[in-house]
């Protein structure tokens, strides 16, 4: 008696822990304690559950001991090799997994009730509840994996096609993540969205018959990619997150399909909880949820740059930033690619060895994913102090000498005042308005948004052509002989 | 059939609470921590590990383990990925961003 | 049995989320709304009066109402009172706050 | 088949009522729409109990239907009739009675077991969880009881002995709310708690034995008796509060013990939200909770004044506001009882006329209860903006030409700062470093807390003494003929 419900106890405990995981998350303090809460109910979760098939006799154990393990073999490896720019790649294709696997769950649930017919309830409403959430859970999870991973392959840019012949520097042929949207592709989503409540509804018909399920994930596949692929890379995140809340979603589904409440707790709390960060990041990023589904942005058509510039060397910058009071540094995608923070961190060094006050103007979303350029310089012991947010740079721009802007771009590109083109309205660092701008970067070539930049081209405007690293510690060398 | 609907109502219950809940707990995240909490959301919503191990167990005890156990255990291969995967990798954000792990 | 603990986990289920919940509901309280919040949230716990409707009809039902019924009773007038004037009053105190209504 | 269940979406849809009324009330703009959504989730939850009463039948009809009137027009008939300044003192009076009310509706849950023995339930868990239930309803539903009657009283400040002669103003005899608490009561306490959970534990030995759950009652009672009766009435708020959490715990153990969610949902999010109010208006007062609960505080010692300090008159004070540029008005309890916020208004806008820049300096616990002043503030129209909180005023102050305090007494006391009395540490508005001080009340004798006040007999102070709508009245004719 006892036993069967010490089982629930377990659960409940578990979700509890969850709970507190996600709220420590949130918090700076305490977010490494949050995750490991997570973890922790996680494990219980894993445990309980084996502990219950114990108690009711298991069979194949060999078999889900060795899932276990290959699964987490396969997840370490994953998360301890990845490099940190491409954590939200990794992270949609987690997510991916998961909803894949809700959907899988209730696949195979409804494929053993078919197997032995008994098991097709009887009840009406056992029926439609129960068929309801397996049709449900089939496809959010099929929409959450395919969308999933058109959004890692947009994150990361695109990819090197296998057994292709090698180039002189040992790749093999790229080619980029399709962007690609007409606007009647709007109806194909709610025609296939329309298909896919059909074949549920039909599925509750005919319970015994399989391929109306396997219809429904078909056509959720579909539709997973047809909802990705018009939306540009820059928006990724934001998609990610909106996809990680549908994970949850699926999940609390299989939870109603098997009768499990800590699935249904854990499950819809991270879809709930998913849903107001998409709407969070959406936010920083300045855009509406709509626009970023339903119109696609960025990365789509590239301006092509016809303007020239002639580039400084390193002396000439150090020189100039020789004898200033403020300076503002301000790191975009560039850097991360290029590992600059450290360079950039001696830089700062040198700088306030010489009395100049340094500060670093962080844009919501500089880099590639949310926190990217906060990770990068906290990871080269910038002190947290320093990391100024772009409210609060930009009121201090208009004093300061000197703004070294090291591979950002689009987060700087005046053009977004305008309102218009494809960065038009976001929130911008005001780099143009302090007396000498540096920009370090390898060409003239255009950002993320693939718009061109007039900074670029203003008289108190410095280029310094070349790679972020590279040209960091140039100048560093130069300023120590000055 | 009433047991089913008491419990079905309980559930549904439970899912309306925790989906309030889940709007409650997040009210203002940094920037910096975006992906973290994206990332370990992501890891909870592997709880459908839970549901691949019932699986697993029930299609593989009821005799011969046909295509409904294959699709069971590839579930629990990906749950696990998420799972683990998930918890790793956003500690490892999380250490970054603290700063007290460097590379 | 079995049904019974069954519903007592999920009534504990209930339980733990409502308390999370709450907990997590308010955050920040300017010291203008500590009052109606607090007469507010005090109209609500009159939810008892479910429980004393149902214990009067049952009481009242079971032949000779005798001193439990007269107990169910008196609560059904506590509560009534509670919930009544209770939401009355905060009603009265937010529309001075807000301005709206003068005496 | 379907009628059994429609009630429970019923209840679910009143749970979400509640659980979004509480979020909208703790939000200035949404109070009022959270405080109706409450409500109607209120009357959904009586009107599904009502239906599905029919459906089941029911027999006392009229008794229930008569008890729904009888309580409703009480609750009516009070919440209209009462003052602004009393409200505090009702909210802890309805409190009481919903407390009282989970408390009856356990023991009349018992009883009619007892009466009825086959409903004892047999099983062990069962009888555990019911008896723990019902004695743990019993337990926190009495106690809010007593406590919240004592509450009501230490708020009121004391009350009219009924059949005394009257004195020459009509009025019976009066006597103060005790507050007593030596050390030792503590113990009291502790020895009280455990003998309720002694007798729960008998309860559930003797299942059939109502005496038991009698003797729970009544030493609960005791216990709310002698919970409140050491507390200061400055801190009753904060009890009422506690005991509104209470009430909420109260009303969940009720609906473990009829088995009911909406209870259990209801209860337990107001007793959890009803604690973090709590500690919200620990941390208003500077208090903690543990020295509220457990050392008395406040109105137990008055001291007696000595010194004494000439007043001013009306026209004398006119002069000095006469051609100043920035005026803070400090209002305090004096201005409620007097009814003084339409006089000081009106004052506010002789000086503005003038061209002064006028303030309301809001203690954030002012008057005799939280957000006392903002009320009586907004019913004479005095706009939103000019109320300005503690931390703000405090760094106006310095500024500041002429302070004036109308009927407030511990909320400017100086002696705060010195850490010591019962007075000490509470965050105080610094009116001592404006210019001029002018103080309005009808003598020099103690406010809530029973201190003296320095700032009375300091140089720079002008003490008005009178009634404060009397002076204000007079100051403003004062003011108009300058
Ligand atoms: N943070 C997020 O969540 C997120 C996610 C996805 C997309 N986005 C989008 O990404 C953009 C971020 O703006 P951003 O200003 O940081 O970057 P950006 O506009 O993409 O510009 C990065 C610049 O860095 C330069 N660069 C590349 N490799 C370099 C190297 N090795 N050394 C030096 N420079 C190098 C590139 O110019 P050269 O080729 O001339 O060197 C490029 O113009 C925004 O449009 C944002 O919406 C943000
Ligand atoms: N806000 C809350 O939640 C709350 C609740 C309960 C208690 N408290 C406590 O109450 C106190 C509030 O401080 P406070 O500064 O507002 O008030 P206070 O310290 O209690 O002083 C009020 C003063 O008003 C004067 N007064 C009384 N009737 C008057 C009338 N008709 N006309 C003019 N003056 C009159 C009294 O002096 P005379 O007798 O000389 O006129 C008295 O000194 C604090 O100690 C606080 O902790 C607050």
């Amino acid at each position: 008696m006892v036993d069967s419900t010490i089982w629930d106890i377990g659960y409940l405990l578990s979700a509890a822990l969850f709970i507190i995981g996600i709220k420590r998350l949130s918090s700076p303090k305490t977010a490494p304690q949050g995750n490991r809460l997570g973890a922790y109910g996680m494990f219980l979760a894993v445990l309980v559950t084996m502990a219950k098939m114990f108690s009711e006799g298991i069979l194949g154990l060999e078999l889900i001991i060795s899932g276990l393990i290959i699964g987490g073999l396969i997840g370490i490896f994953m998360a301890t090799r990845v490099e940190m720019t491409e954590m939200p790649e990794l992270v949609a294709l987690f997510n991916g997994f998961g909803g894949a696997a809700s959907a899988l769950v209730g696949l195979s649930e409804v494929m053993s009730k078919i197997n032995n017919s008994d098991l097709i309830p009887t009840d009406n409403v056992e029926l439609y509840a129960t068929w309801i959430a397996i049709g449900l859970s089939a496809l959010v999870g099929w929409v959450t994996l395919t969308g999933s991973l058109m959004a890692m392959g947009k994150l990361r840019g695109g990819f090197y096609i296998p057994f292709t012949k090698k180039d002189e520097r040992g790749r093999r042929k790229w080619i980029n993540f399709p962007t690609w949207g007409p606007p009647w592709l709007n109806y194909v989503k709610g025609l296939i969205l329309a298909g896919c409540i059909i074949l549920i509804s039909l599925t509750i018909q005919n319970p015994e018959d399989i391929q109306y399920i396997i219809g429904l994930s078909v056509i959720s596949c579909l539709l997973g990619i047809i909802l990705v692929i018009p939306i540009g890379g820059a928006d990724m995140p934001v998609v990610v997150s909106l996809l990680n809340s549908m994970s949850g979603i699926a999940a609390a589904f299989t939870g109603f399909v098997i009768g499990n409440n800590v699935l249904i707790i854990a499950g819809s709390m991270v879809g709930a909880a998913g849903l107001i960060l998409t709407f969070i990041m959406c936010k920083a990023m300045n855009r509406t949820l709509t626009a970023v589904l339903f119109k696609s942005f960025g990365g789509s058509s590239k301006e092509t740059v016809s303007r020239t510039k002639v580039g400084s060397d390193p002396e000439e910058v150090a020189m100039v930033c020789d004898g200033i009071t403020k300076c503002v540094i301000i790191p975009g995608y560039g850097m991360a690619v290029s590992q600059a923070q450290h360079a950039v961190k001696e830089f700062a060094d040198l700088l306030e060895y010489q009395g100049v006050e340094v500060s670093y103007g962080i844009h919501p979303v500089a880099g590639r994913m949310p926190g990217h350029m906060n990770v990068l310089l906290a990871e080269a012991n910038v002190p947290y102090e320093q990391l100024i947010e772009m409210d609060d740079i930009n009121s201090e721009l208009p004093d300061t000498d000197v703004a070294i802007i090291i591979g950002a771009n689009d987060t700087v590109n005046p053009v977004a005042r305008s309102g218009e083109g494809p960065l038009g309205g976001m929130p911008i660092i005001d780099a143009d308005k302090a007396r000498v701008v540096v920009i370090i970067k390898r060409s003239l070539s255009v950002g993320y948004a693939g718009v061109d930049n007039d900074l670029f081209y203003e008289d108190k405007t410095m280029m310094l052509f070349g790679d972020g690293k590279k040209m960091m510690n140039e100048l560093n060398s130069a300023f120590k002989e000055l | 059939m009433s047991v089913f609907l008491t419990s079905l109502i309980a559930s549904i219950t439970v899912f309306v609470l925790a989906i309030f809940l889940g709007f409650e707990l997040i009210s203002k995240v940094p920037p910096t921590l975006h992906t973290p909490l994206m990332s370990g959301a992501n890891a909870i919503s592997g709880i459908t590990i839970v549901g691949a191990l019932f699986l697993s167990n029930v299609q593989f005890n009821s005799g011969n383990p046909g295509a409904a156990a294959w699709l069971a255990f590839a579930a629990l291969i990906m749950a696990t990925i998420n799972v683990v995967g998930g918890f790793m990798v956003t500690n490892r954000m999380l250490e970054m961003i603290a700063g007290k792990k460097r590379k």
